[in-house]
């Protein structure tokens, strides 16, 4: 029988494997396709609660946070492309303004 | 009669402050006048006092009140009763006299105004000790007169070592106060009074153990300004003052402060006779052990000083033995003949140019005949000659002794008495008699002025004389003191007086016949005794080496290592903590995002491994 | 049991897909896998019975929003292999994987508060389309209609954002192509 | 007279507002005179203050924020009146004394708002209030040592201004918690002192809240081991800063006590009596020790201010009318005598520019008058009876005796190491023949520093004489303060002690 702990445990190890991803990739667009995996992770997790406790609100937020998602890629997206425009490059090396 | 009360005690003050206001002009020949004429007034009034007491008794007046907080009660208050006004009598008298000698002594010295000031102060605060109807005023005057004294040791301030002994003196008699201090407390704490007629009528109901400890304390008080052992060192230093001060504040009234206080806390003493043996041996110990060491020494006035010291032993005898009358008798005449003494060595010194080396002096007699006899009639009181003051005084206390059945006191004090004679003689010899030294130094010796010379004569009298009014004391102050019969028997007490006397007049003898064939031969100087004594037994050293050094060395480490090194430095370090790990995680901000990704990760874990091992109570 | 096999093929599926994403050098193969992925995530959403999210899963994320990066990939350049000097990574795995661990643990955990109440329970008799349909147009109207404002935005955003100065970088772009060349 | 505190708390701050407009060269003259007409006010406070009434006189009550209690609540008491004094007679006093040139404008202006918020910590009954108050005096403190002080100010007053601000960070959170619990316990807000002082708090609670206000006042005090500030904020401020630091701020820390923690918590303080006495007797022989090792004539007169305060501090802990109402006067006279040694001392820098002790030696002879004052600051500085640094002293240690004698006797080593270094500093800088060529042409007191020192000389003669008026007017309060400690102890143990140290006779 599959229980809420074993989509729990699911969630945990996609959300890792985004962090690893996070962490690991430079290339900006890496990097928003592992954002698009920590945000799945999630989803799964929430869904799943859903599920088991009987209640819709789980799924409410997954459904926003997909919303989120797209949002997120769109704008995303179009400062990518606006930078890659500016700098011939997505590497997030050329993206140190901020060094203390 | 409380307007002579008045005029009694603010006479000085009242000297004090006016010649203050030009105590940094040039001298002016007026102030001295000034301040002798008030100190004079103190003393008139002090004599009507005398006769008004012995009429009618005690005097008792309350100006105001001082202190009040809690239970807490202290008014400015002042009794005039046979104890106290003994004292102000010797007191006004001598000051009278040394204030008049001091016009003349501190003619050609460009702070004489300035040093009035100071004297008539002294006298104020002397007088304030003496006449306060309760302990927290005895110790304003007895702060008082430490303050004089400092100030007075001091006076000289260029030298280096007048300012060292004033602060030794000041300091020494410090550490004696806080015990007298504590002593007040326990009593306040016990009878919730510092009034001594409210003490004393209450301080037999106490537990005996508590007025042991009131007694143990205030006789530490009376250590530190009588300069008993082992704070006495300060006493020998505070000979670098002017002369006059010597004989005013380092013989005749201030270190004769310690004794009052153990005459007037009689009733609390005579409760607990322990307590008294052991201040009687501590006496008899200090009699013979400053004796010894005035038999060496060469400074002109330290001798009279240890002289001093070796008397205070003497009326501490008395006084611990409970012959309270005795040793207030010794005390006044103590201060006619050593004050004199004293002044007679202040105008050898004003001859000798402030030479102070005995073995640079003699045959001084030639030159100033009057203060020769002056000294000598003074030594031969001191040394205990019948019918001199001395005589009559200190034979009591040796009876005293042999009375109560401490022989080893009474031999104590009759090694002493020997002693006392002998260095008296020594001093009086290698001064005025013999090879005339001086004159290998180009020194011609002149005699003081006249009027100097006369204002001396009534101390002589009174050294001569003083002992015949034994009995009139004795009535008089045993009103209020515990009276003390000697109960000897005849025969014995003439045995006594012999050997006392005997003692005396060999002591005396040996030293005219020594140095009048020229004195000890140099080899002695070699011997340990001699460099023990000569060192005051490496006392002074030894409270350089252990205790100042120490000290020093002490302050010094808390200072450098706990101070600087360890607080100051923890307080700063908590600060650099700080800022270094801020200036250390500086670096975090490199401005790469995935480096910041990184630590957001780290946080991410810390946070989740603070879930697993923080649970809220559920 | 149809459900347990399910859930661990999709289980492996999904999560080899998304270590091939992680992992890959290759940006084309990354969001390949990234939409096999996104789709096998959907079959979650099927198995736990929420088929309209799983209909959005797919329409949303494998349809419009992999459709979105596609067209942006095609400004950079993907062909070629994507160029990262990657620094320190066994950090990064180090944390990745520790972070796995403690939330497994903490998952995996006994939940210390049992009696959870829905909030909104599902309702009887009525299919998941239904129910969502229920409490999204009620309760959470507002917050709907504030993510639709938000995709618009996020629309507009989004075309502004990738048509500024269009001209202008071309001709950047064409330098900057020209400057490859001599290399 | 029904507004007579808000005037005192705010006429030097509406003063130094307007200071901004005054002409530069009239702004030492305007300064002066505001601080002279502030100390006439408080003169008359202390005129219209009835010495019979123990309770809080010419009390302010407006509501500012009634929801949670906080007001604008102004009181004057036996203990704080001669505090408020104090302050408005030494700032008179440095202001007449100052002599700096440089920025004269905005260093009086500092001093005139650091006067307000003195005065309002001492005036203030609200505790919120009375914690901004407290936390205020610190900005202008920080100007004047930041900007006019010696070579390394800055450090010095960063350090003041962190060590004294982080202390008493605390302190706020220990007003809140009280705050929640008169809430808890009344169900009503109040930040009002008064209101607090009915509250009886368990034991547990007492510790803790205790701890929290003690580590505030025990910085300002400055109790050892967080002493170290002071040296450094005294050595490196101009005289001014000095003066009113050693004068009136250590004050706030030891008023603290007083109002705050023996009253709040009459069980902790019990209970923590003998760790803060030797802290307090620490603080007295260390200090003392510290102090004559040392070379800079103004660190001498700063270290011996630890040592001096260590006595009040125990005097407070005493727990009995005598011990308290002496501290309070010690404060009083420790203001007085401390902040003339700092004048002093500075009259001697600005003609030589250096304070160490080695440099001079013999200016008794050049400088008379100067060394007159001296010896005399310095002799009530040492409790010289009759001067009034004795009467503190005196009632201070003999209240503790009663608590404990060792630890009196231990803390009456103070008096001797008190001389120690103080006649060490006067006989190395005043005694002994001139060794430095330069020292001979010094010239003595001009008329400016002796308008100056000469009302302090007769102040502590006065009080020493006569400190009767000052002393019943503080017992008094001090008194109602006791027996309100001791009705609202919660440990019979508590109420024990306060009755025994309180009564004479018996056993020890």
């Amino acid at each position: 029988m599959i229980t809420l702990t074993h989509y729990l445990v699911l969630s945990g190890i996609l959300f890792s494997i985004g962090l690893a991803g996070v962490m690991r990739r430079t290339n900006l667009l890496m990097l928003f396709f592992s954002t698009e995996i920590l945000l799945n992770a999630v989803n799964v997790g929430f869904v799943a609660v859903s599920k088991y406790y009987g209640d819709l609100t789980g799924q409410m937020f997954a459904f926003f946070i997909i919303a989120v998602a797209a949002s997120e890629a769109a704008v995303g997206l179009g400062l990518l492309i606006l930078w890659y425009k500016r700098n011939g490059s997505v590497d997030l090396t050329s993206l140190q303004m901020m060094k203390g | 009669m409380e307007k002579y009360v008045y005029i009694a005690l603010f006479a000085p003050l009242l000297s004090s402050l006016f010649v203050a206001l030009f105590a940094t002009r040039p001298k002016i020949l007026f102030m001295g006048i000034l301040a002798s004429l008030l100190i004079g007034a103190s003393m008139i009034s002090s004599f009507i006092l005398l006769f008004y007491v012995n009429a009618h008794g005690a005097l008792h007046v309350k100006m105001m009140d001082w202190i009040s907080a809690g239970n807490l009660e202290i008014p400015f208050g002042f009794v005039v009763d046979q104890v106290s006004v003994i004292m102000m009598v010797t007191v006004t008298f001598v000051s009278t006299i040394i204030h008049v000698y001091s016009i003349g002594y501190m003619d050609h010295d460009k702070s004489f105004n300035r040093f009035f000031s100071y004297l008539s102060a002294f006298v104020f605060s002397m007088l304030i000790l003496v006449m306060s109807d309760n302990f927290v005023g005895l110790f304003i005057g007895w702060e008082g007169v430490g303050l004089c004294s400092w100030l007075l040791i001091g006076f000289w301030y260029h030298k280096p070592s007048a300012a060292w002994a004033a602060n030794e003196a000041f300091i020494m008699n410090r550490i004696a106060d806080l015990g007298m201090l504590m002593g007040l407390f326990l009593i306040y704490w016990q009878i919730g009074s510092f009034q001594y007629d409210i003490v004393f009528a209450s301080i037999k109901f106490l537990d005996i153990s508590i007025v042991t400890t009131i007694g143990i304390f205030l006789f530490i008080g009376a250590m530190g300004k009588s300069a008993q052992f082992p704070l006495h060192t300060w006493l020998a230093d505070a000979m670098e003052g002017p002369t006059p001060v010597s004989a005013l504040i380092h013989a005749a009234t201030m270190v004769t402060a310690g004794v009052y206080l153990v005459i007037r806390c009689g009733d609390i003493y005579s409760l607990i006779p322990h307590i008294g043996f052991a201040i009687a041996s501590l006496g008899a110990f200090v009699a013979v052990f400053a004796a010894s060491m005035a038999l060496v020494n060469n400074d002109l006035k330290r001798i009279i000083a240890y002289s001093t010291l070796s008397q205070l032993g003497y009326m501490f005898v008395a006084a611990g033995l409970g012959a309270y009358w005795i040793a207030l008798f010794h005390l006044m005449t103590h201060a006619f003949f050593k004050s004199l003494l004293f002044l007679g060595a202040g105008n050898v010194m004003h001859a000798m140019h402030d030479e102070l080396n005995i073995k640079k002096m003699g045959g001084l007699y030639g030159s100033m005949k009057a203060t020769a006899i002056l000294m000598s009639v003074a030594s031969v009181a001191l040394a205990g000659i019948y019918p001199f003051a001395g005589f009559f005084s200190k034979d009591m206390i040796l009876e005293v002794a042999f009375n109560e059945g401490a022989y080893f006191l009474w031999f104590a004090l009759f090694i002493g008495a020997g002693m006392t004679a002998f260095y008296s003689f020594r001093l009086v010899m290698l001064v005025f008699f013999g090879e005339k030294e001086h004159t290998k130094y180009g020194i011609h010796p002149h005699e003081a002025q006249p009027f100097v010379i006369y204002a001396l004569m009534p101390l002589g009298l009174l050294a001569v004389i003083a002992g015949f009014f034994e009995h009139a004391f004795r009535g008089f102050v045993t009103k209020l003191l515990t009276n003390y019969d000697i109960q000897i028997a005849h025969g014995t007490e003439v045995l006594l007086i012999a050997a006392t006397l005997g003692i005396a007049i060999s002591g005396i003898s040996f030293a005219i016949y020594m140095y009048s064939r020229g004195g000890f031969s140099k080899t002695l100087e070699n011997r340990f005794c001699y460099k023990l004594l000569i060192n005051q037994y490496f006392i002074p050293k030894l409270y350089e080496l252990y205790i100042m050094k120490p000290f020093g060395a002490i302050s010094n480490f808390l200072w450098q290592k706990i101070d600087v090194k360890i607080i100051d430095f923890s307080v700063d370090m908590v600060a650099k903590i700080l800022y270094t790990s801020g200036e250390k995680s500086r670096k975090m901000q490199s401005g790469n995002l995935s480096d910041m990704l990184r630590w957001m990760v780290v946080g991410i874990v810390i946070l989740l491994a603070v879930a697993i091992f923080y649970r809220p109570i559920v | 049991m149809y459900e347990v096999i399910a859930f661990y093929i999709f289980s492996a599926l999904t999560i080899g897909l998304f270590t091939v994403v992680v992992m890959s050098k290759n940006a084309l193969y990354a969001m390949s896998a990234l939409a096999g992925g996104m789709i096998f995530i959907s079959g979650f959403f099927f198995i736990l019975g929420a088929e309209f999210l799983g209909v959005v899963q797919i329409t949303v994320y494998s349809g419009a929003i992999m459709a979105l990066y596609a067209f942006g990939m095609m400004f950079f350049d993907t062909t070629r292999d994507v160029k990262e000097n990657i620094r320190c990574k066994k950090i990064a795995y180090t944390l990745s994987i520790l972070s796995s661990i403690l939330l497994i643990v903490i998952l995996c955990a006994p939940l210390f508060s049992q009696n959870i109440e829905a909030l909104y329970p599902s309702i009887q008799n009525a299919g998941n389309i239904q129910m969502i349909g229920l409490v999204l147009f009620t309760k959470y109207l507002v917050p709907f209609e504030l993510a639709a404002i938000m995709l618009l935005a996020a629309m507009i955003a989004g075309i502004v954002l990738a048509s500024k100065k269009m001209e202008m970088n071309l001709e950047i772009d064409e330098e900057f192509e020209e400057a490859k060349d001599v290399k | 007279m029904d507004h007579i505190l808000s005037l005192i708390i705010f006429f030097p701050f509406v003063a130094g507002l307007f200071g901004f407009l005054v002409n530069k060269d009239s702004v030492r003259a305007y300064g002066i005179s505001v601080s002279a007409i502030e100390f006439l006010l408080t003169l008359v406070l202390w005129v219209g203050f009835d010495s019979s009434n123990a309770g809080y006189q010419f009390v302010e009550y407006t509501a500012l924020i009634p929801s949670f209690g906080m007001s604008y609540y102004l009181g004057v008491d036996g203990i704080s009146l001669f505090l408020v004094i104090l302050t408005s007679l030494m700032t008179m006093i440095s202001l007449i004394a100052l002599n700096i040139e440089k920025d004269a404008k905005n260093l009086i202006i500092s001093v005139l708002f650091l006067e307000m918020t003195m005065v309002g910590v001492f005036l203030i009954l609200d505790v919120i209030l009375f914690y901004s108050f407290w936390e205020l005096s610190l900005v202008p403190m920080l100007y004047i040592i930041g900007a006019w002080g010696s070579a390394r100010r800055v450090y010095a007053a960063i350090k003041f201004f962190l060590y004294t601000f982080a202390g008493s960070v605390l302190m706020l959170v220990g007003i809140l918690y009280m705050g929640f619990l008169y809430h808890e316990a009344t169900g009503i807000w109040s930040f009002a002192l008064p209101d607090w002082y009915l509250l009886q708090i368990p034991l547990q609670m007492q510790l803790w809240l205790f701890g929290a206000f003690f580590l505030a006042f025990a910085i300002k005090v400055p109790m050892f081991p967080f002493h170290t500030w002071l040296p450094y904020a005294h050595g490196q401020a101009p005289t001014i800063g000095s003066i009113i630091l050693a004068a009136v701020l250590l004050k706030m820390g030891s008023y603290g006590f007083v109002r705050f923690s023996l009253p709040l918590f009459p069980d902790a303080s019990v209970y923590f009596l003998m760790p803060i006495a030797i802290i307090a007797i620490i603080m007295v022989i260390y200090g003392a020790m510290v102090a004559y090792a040392q070379e800079d004539m103004k660190q001498v007169i700063a270290y011996s201010s630890i040592s001096h305060m260590g006595i009040v501090v125990l005097g407070t802990f005493a727990m009995n009318a005598e011990g308290i109402t002496g501290s309070i006067f010690l404060m009083l006279s420790h203001g007085i005598v401390s902040g003339a040694l700092f004048m002093l001392v500075g009259v001697i820098y600005d003609r030589r520019h250096t304070k160490l002790m080695s440099e001079f030696g013999g200016i008794a002879s050049v400088m008379p008058n100067f060394a007159t004052i001296y010896g005399i600051m310095l002799m009530a500085s040492v409790g010289l009876p009759l001067s009034v640094g004795f009467v503190g002293e005196f009632l201070s240690l003999v209240g503790f005796y009663k608590v404990n004698w060792v630890m009196t006797l231990m803390a009456g080593s103070g008096i001797i190491l008190g001389a120690v270094y103080m006649l060490n500093l006067y006989k190395k800088s005043f005694f002994g023949p001139i060794t430095h060529e330069e020292n001979r042409t010094l010239k003595d007191l001009n008329g400016k520093e002796l308008t100056a020192l000469i009302p302090l000389v007769a102040l502590v003669v006065i009080l020493g004489v006569f400190p009767k008026p000052v002393l019943s007017t503080i017992d008094m309060s001090v008194k109602k303060m006791l027996s309100l400690m001791e009705q609202k102890a919660v440990e019979n143990d508590t109420r024990d002690l306060i009755i025994n140290v309180n009564s004479i006779g018996g056993k020890r």
